[in-house]
């Protein structure tokens, strides 16, 4: 039906349909200016630096999974892969006199390898789960609930083993947590990273060979399929650059927090989905921009900010949350089903 | 009675979740304490009630000796007390306390914890000493302490405890308040460090003590407050949170934190298993037998213990 | 080597159905193959056995002197066989010349760059359209393009892959006859550098007019291969269903009465749409509606149906108004649409034949609130019987259907209605001839009981054939009305160029 | 016809068809099996009789969100529904003599009154859920998100009322928790409900115009609306039966465990959808059976069951229960992956 209506509107542009197209940006617009009149002090250098850095491991996380959207499923498994990636680093990247380290014994690794060591981890289970979503058909929702109880015990393991026995991961060194907390100018580290995975996400998607086909599965995967495109290779490969890009997520949430625990993550893919979601990735698949996703985190971040700033209840803050999200989508989709 | 084939007794333990350090360091106490006298099988409620009345009714089913329980909803503890007495399995619930009416059902039913109240006083009590003793922190010279109060998830009781004992042990020190913001962490570090990073924008250098219902949230806290300069030169913040973990005492020792109280993980799980296996055995316990004071009767009160920065190196 | 391609022995076998019982296919180089078949016959599955897509249970394939297997599009693809699938393969978010490249586009530096090179592609593409005479852009996106200029990019795409054979599976079922023209020029011009071409297509005109040579399959086995100059349309349908059709269409007798549906100045919103449409069906008529692609047939019949919206303009039910808002109101007054494009407001793939039959309908099997299995099982048997549906059980996935079965049931379901107005989107698309005269004879029918129908089509004999009048469209607008004893094709053509350029 | 009979039966008769038809029910037989093997103790009446109780509520909230996923979407907000249903079924059914009562002044009202109530808004949320869905078109996993975070905000406001306080409610009398551990006869009466809801939604998907309407919509809604069925109706109907399933699942999960808390619910929805999904409902919709349902809630609960059962540690429990998930689904999907 979407489809038979939204032939139904004018291909001509008109500042309506401009209008209509920024939607989810214009209730952004609208929401910093009802916040910025209850507190003018939301307008400020500080604030945008709080909210740029408190998107920037969402954004990073949620560009991972709109690969996995793009093909009509999702990464339920991105949660605990951020808090493998967490605890993973973490473990690894203790100041030399902490007490309790997780490797009593261990030297002062280079700060790349636990990261790597991390992003890989994150790489393996994309391949994993590539495999068992394009060889043996599962579909991903099951596949990723799979990896994601598998994730969790695997990390629990790790976690609980001696001389951690489960308990928090702390004394970070100072060049990891800086990853987290410092500036390049007046550019916080972490920004930065999220700026690069935006941009190797954009020209992947818009620029690539793989990009486009990730498009064509998504949008039509017998079309792909009887044009020649190698689908295996193109589930597995997304998976993997989404699962690696979630174990950024997750070295950067240990880096930002300092700590970690196997607990870390925990409704980080129900966040992202949404934010995908409420930038107008399609959850049916083939639809999606980049942009889009970077709105819908900023969305969520700035509603999360923005009630807490002005000092709105905790109930109240679920209440205006929900609210503000279904409006938001509902007045976005209003550009498909114009005139209906 | 049935017992496992060594002859030891079968003792069922559901913790409400086991993604919680200080319920983790509990249980080990507890599985520590039972090596080589019981047979325990720890689960996991994964912080849903009926899930452990499920694991309860497994227990059950397994003709198990004694009940260890943690409750996820301590309104609920009355009808898992039913279940027990129906199949004659005694029980001791540990760290959440249930209702005194339901603790009365049955007298083979006994309770092992702390009284959540004081880990709110205890938090109250460290930044009333440091609220008295260091008069530069009342930063605007109003004779008002200026407060943030970052809350565990909502409903829960030790958040709702902690959040109201830790104001009231100020008051009761005769110290003005006033909530310049309060707001969920949801236990969480990360969101406790988002929300403190609102706070300090929207309230900035209001603010003069941050009480945090865990150590977590109150290390989340401490890191937005280094990005907004705090704990450099002579600029800091008291910070206080609940559960003296390892990262908590490292933060002590740092200087960055100014207090935690420490739930006594060690003592609770000893006392429940104690208790627990004397049940299991058929005996009735008593304080010698399990080494801890029973009072009235059927509780075993361990207390909270305050950690600052004199007494932190016990702790590590 | 004589032939190109041979196809020995191949058997299929799906559960419940054998479609392919040791059939051969051989085609020469450098001619245009036509494969015939009753719908069901195992067309489109023999080329899908071809094309990698499914596996042959038994048999050979023998391409280029040289036996190979075929394990996926891709290898085919790689051997120098492309194909137009019966139906469509785009992706409609997509552009067009990402759908046209899709799986090779043009890279940056190289085979191996990972980039895709837009400019060329652009350019390739504008190329591409601008040699077949396509008028669509590269960027437009596949959704705002109608089914005709679908299947032209589709057809664009089989021919940029400069492949030895194409296959092409009813190509001209969703095109005009303009447009089919143009493709047989697409096509002679490929015979000419070469290329094999197997065609299958239900329309007989064109098999004559385009082939070298014909196979034929009936029910899963083959029949027999011809020279085209042997054949005659009469000898084909013999052959294909095993028994002569001495008449293409039949007989009536119209008794034409009272005024049974009026559309009054029916305005599209969108102004390259439908504009101050209006026309009228009388009890006891078939009326038919024709027009070059792109004339918004299918818009105007679509909004009188109340699937689309209009801004302005009236209908009158007998002479009074109605107003109709969505299908549902249409069909409490008594219309019916067998909408134009089966896959996507058609079938339900993945309900059973049964179910696809009777939605429509389900309301009249509910007894107490509680659906009545007998009723339901009986009246779709009748219905399988009488289109003569080609399926293992009622219970059988429509899906697993050939493509012109499914069209039947489509036809049964708006059958079972009993619909008093009766509009009918390209209703024998991919319906092979025996299986038109039927639906023919089922059109009369419904005439002679006083009903109206509306028929949209652009296949001229028919039009002309079957209908009592044609309402000619051009650029959203009615050119003219017709009397259907007395037009010509001539006369239809100009009437629907009226306003075009 | 004679003919087509017969080759309607004939369709049928084929072994290897049928075994990878039940494969899900196979897998569950290879656990039981396995686990039987490990400790014979569990092939007891006592341990049917706990895991068909454990089901009763999963699969009511289960077939409520079967429907859902029907029509291509999920229903978050049953969590937190779950929540709701048992949080305002409990506080109007404690005892009189009970100290912290929600309602300190309230009489005995009759044990329907509350139930009727926690239904009714189910269904009431079930209308709004619809609504949003059907006529803004929103997605429904962004509508129920948003009906979630709003739900669970108005609940912890309801439960923070005065005297109550956020504290949880305890003290229920025992008519109302006797629906959760009460027998009539050898079945236990929250069972019963179980089966009665089974019953229900069988008739409603097989034998009734709105069932069969469901699946059409789930098919393809664009041929549905061509139909002449009426889209919005069937999607709010689908939404006000599924959420007043769910509320009843709430209102037993008070009455099983004696108690309520805002919390209640939590995680229910994942389970539900993995139930639903492992059970072969798509979750592109269209497709799916109560018998399925059945299946796939069983085989959850029996993992927990009998992993816990044999003493499998909490974190091992997590990697065996994603391994054997994803096993099964990918043995079930072969019935469809047949080559070609
Ligand atoms: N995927 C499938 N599963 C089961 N049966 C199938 C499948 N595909 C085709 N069939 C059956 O095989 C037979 C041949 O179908 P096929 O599509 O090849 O016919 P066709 O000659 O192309 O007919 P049409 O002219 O209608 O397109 C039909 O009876 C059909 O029902
Ligand atoms: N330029 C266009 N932009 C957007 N949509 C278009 C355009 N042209 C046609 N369409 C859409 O394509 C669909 C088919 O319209 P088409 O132009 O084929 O009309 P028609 O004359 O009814 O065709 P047919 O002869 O196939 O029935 C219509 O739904 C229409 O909305
Ligand atoms: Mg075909
Ligand atoms: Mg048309």
């Amino acid at each position: 039906m979407e489809d038979l209506i939204k032939r139904n509107r004018f291909s001509k542009d008109n500042v309506k349909t401009v209008l209509m197209d920024k939607a989810i940006s214009i209730v952004l617009l609208v929401l910093i200016i009802v916040i910025a009149i209850i507190n003018p002090k939301i307008l400020s250098f500080r604030v945008l630096r709080d909210i740029l850095m408190q998107s920037s491991t969402k954004i990073i996380i949620a560009l991972g999974m709109m690969l996995v959207i793009l093909i009509g499923g999702v990464d339920l498994g991105a949660s605990r892969l951020v808090g493998m990636a967490a605890v993973v680093s973490a473990s690894m990247l203790q100041t030399p006199d902490y007490v309790r380290r997780f490797y009593p014994e261990m030297g002062q690794l280079p700060i790349i390898v636990p990261i790597l060591i991390a992003v890989l981890i994150g790489a393996f289970w994309g391949v994993l789960n590539g495999v068992v979503v394009a060889k043996f058909q599962v579909p991903a929702f099951i596949a990723t609930l799979g990896s994601m109880l598998i994730i969790y015990g695997v990390n629990s393991i790790y976690f609980n083993m001696p001389p951690n026995n489960s308990q928090p991961i702390g004394g970070l060194r100072s060049d990891f947590t800086a990853l987290g907390s410092s500036s390049i100018g007046p550019i916080p580290v972490i920004v930065i990273f999220a700026i690069v995975a935006i941009i190797i996400m954009w020209v992947l998607l818009n620029k690539t060979v793989f990009g486009k086909n990730i498009y064509a599965v998504g949008g039509n995967k017998e079309a792909a399929m009887v044009s020649g495109i190698n689908i295996t290779a193109i589930i597995i490969g997304l998976f993997v650059v989404c699962d690696s890009l979630i174990a950024v997520g997750g070295v950067l949430e240990a880096a930002r927090t300092g700590g970690a625990t196997n607990n870390y993550g925990v409704g980080y893919e129900l966040d992202a989905i949404a934010s995908c979601v409420v930038g107008g990735v399609s959850v049916t698949g083939g639809v999606g921009k980049v942009s889009g996703v970077i709105t819908g985190v900023l969305i969520f971040t700035f509603i999360n900010y923005g009630l807490t700033f002005i000092g709105v209840n905790p109930y109240w803050q679920n209440i205006i949350k929900g609210l503000i999200i279904v409006s938001a989508v509902a007045f976005d989709i209003q550009k498909y089903v114009q005139k209906k | 009675q049935s017992e496992s084939s060594s002859g030891e007794p079968e003792i069922g333990c559901a913790i409400y979740k086991f993604d919680d350090t200080f319920m983790t360091n509990t249980r080990n106490a507890f599985a520590d304490a039972a090596e080589g006298k019981a047979k325990v099988n720890i689960v996991d409620s994964m912080n849903v009630q009926a899930t452990q009345n499920e694991k309860v009714d497994l227990f059950i089913t397994q003709g198990v000796d004694a009940l260890a329980l943690n409750p996820v909803d301590r309104a609920a503890a009355g009808v898992e007390i039913e279940k027990a007495m129906k199949a004659d399995i005694p029980v001791v619930f540990f760290n959440r306390q249930p209702f005194d009416e339901d603790m009365a059902k049955w007298d083979k039913v006994y309770y092992v914890g702390a009284k959540a109240e004081e880990s709110g006083t205890m938090s109250g009590q460290i930044v009333a000493d440091y609220w008295k003793s260091h008069p530069e922190a009342d930063k605007n010279g109003d004779g008002v302490l200026q407060y943030v109060m970052i809350k565990g998830e909502p409903g829960h009781q030790d958040a709702e405890l902690r959040t109201e004992y830790s104001i009231k042990a100020l008051q009761d020190n005769g110290i003005k308040v006033e909530k310049v913001a309060e707001d969920t962490g949801m236990w969480d570090r990360v969101k406790g460090q988002e929300k403190m990073a609102a706070f300090l924008t929207s309230k900035g250098d209001v603010i003069e003590a941050v009480f945090a219902n865990n150590d977590d949230m109150a290390l989340g806290a401490i890191e937005a407050l280094k990005a907004a300069g705090y704990f450099t030169g002579d600029k800091f913040m008291p910070v206080v949170g609940v559960d003296a973990t390892a990262p908590a005492l490292q933060a002590l020792k740092e200087g960055t934190l100014l207090g935690t109280v420490l739930n006594d993980a060690v003592n609770q799980g000893t006392a429940t298993f104690n208790i627990a296996y004397d049940l299991a055995m058929g005996k009735t316990p008593t304080s010698e037998s399990i080494g801890y004071e029973i009072t009235d009767g059927q509780y075993v009160w361990v207390p909270y213990q305050m950690v600052t920065k004199e007494n932190y190196q016990d702790f590590m | 080597m004589d032939y190109i391609l041979e196809m020995n022995n191949v058997t299929k076998t799906f559960p419940g159905v054998k479609a392919l019982d040791d059939v051969t296919l051989k085609v020469r180089p450098g001619t245009v193959h036509a494969l015939m078949g009753e719908n069901g016959a195992g067309k489109s599955t023999l080329m899908k056995c071809l094309f990698g897509l499914y596996k042959m249970d038994a048999g050979q394939i023998i391409y280029n002197g040289q036996e190979v297997t075929i394990n996926d599009a891709k290898e085919a693809l790689g051997l120098g066989i492309s194909m137009i699938h019966q139906e469509l393969h785009t992706n409609p978010h997509r552009n067009v010349m990402e759908n046209v490249w899709l799986g090779r586009y043009p890279r940056v530096g190289g085979k191996k760059s990972p980039f895709v090179d837009h400019k060329t592609m652009y350019k390739k593409t504008k190329d591409l359209l601008e040699s077949l005479n396509l008028s669509m852009s590269p960027n437009d996106l596949l959704r705002n393009l109608s089914v005709s200029h679908a299947q032209s990019v589709e057809i664009a795409k089989a021919v940029s892959y400069d492949s030895k054979i194409i296959i092409m599976d009813e190509p001209s079922s969703s095109l005009t006859e303009s447009e089919v023209a143009h493709l047989f020029g697409i096509i002679n011009g490929l015979r000419d550098r070469g290329v094999s071409i197997i065609y299958i297509s239900h329309k007989m005109e064109e098999i004559l007019q385009i082939s070298d040579d014909v196979t034929i399959m009936r029910d899963g086995q083959y029949v027999g291969t011809w020279e085209a100059k042997e054949l005659t349309t009469d000898l084909i349908i013999k052959k294909m269903v095993g028994r002569d059709l001495t008449n293409r269409f039949p007989e009536r007798n119209p008794k034409i009465g009272d005024e049974l549906l009026r559309v009054e100045d029916y305005t599209s919103p969108n102004p390259l749409s439908f504009k101050n449409v209006s026309l009228t069906l009388r009890q006891g008529e078939i009326l038919g509606i024709g027009g070059l692609v792109g004339a918004q047939r299918t818009e105007v019949m679509e909004s009188v149906y109340g699937l689309r919206v209009h801004t302005s303009g009236k209908l009158y039910l007998r002479g009074e108004e109605i107003k109709v808002k969505k299908p549902i109101d249409a069909m409490n007054k008594g219309m019916a649409l067998l909408t134009e494009e089966r896959r996507r407001t058609g079938i339900f793939p993945l309900l059973s034949v049964k179910e696809n039959l009777l939605i429509a309908n389900l309301k009249d099997y509910s007894k107490n609130g509680l659906l009545s299995n007998d009723g339901m099982e009986k009246d779709s048997i009748e219905q399988i019987d009488t289109l003569r549906i080609k399926t293992p059980s009622t219970k059988t996935l429509i899906r697993s259907l050939s493509g012109g079965n499914q069209q039947k049931v489509l036809f049964a379901r708006w059958l079972l209605t009993q619909p008093d107005i009766l509009i009918l989107d390209e209703p024998t698309r991919g319906i092979d001839v025996g299986a038109k005269y039927e639906i023919y004879v089922l059109m009369k029918e419904i005439a002679e009981q006083g009903k109206g129908v509306i028929m949209i089509s652009s296949e001229m004999p028919e039009l002309i054939g079957m209908t009592d009048r044609i309402v000619v469209m051009s650029e959203g607008r009615v050119a003219g009305v017709v009397d259907s004893k007395k037009t010509t094709q001539e006369e239809i053509m100009t009437l629907a160029t009226k306003y075009v350029g």
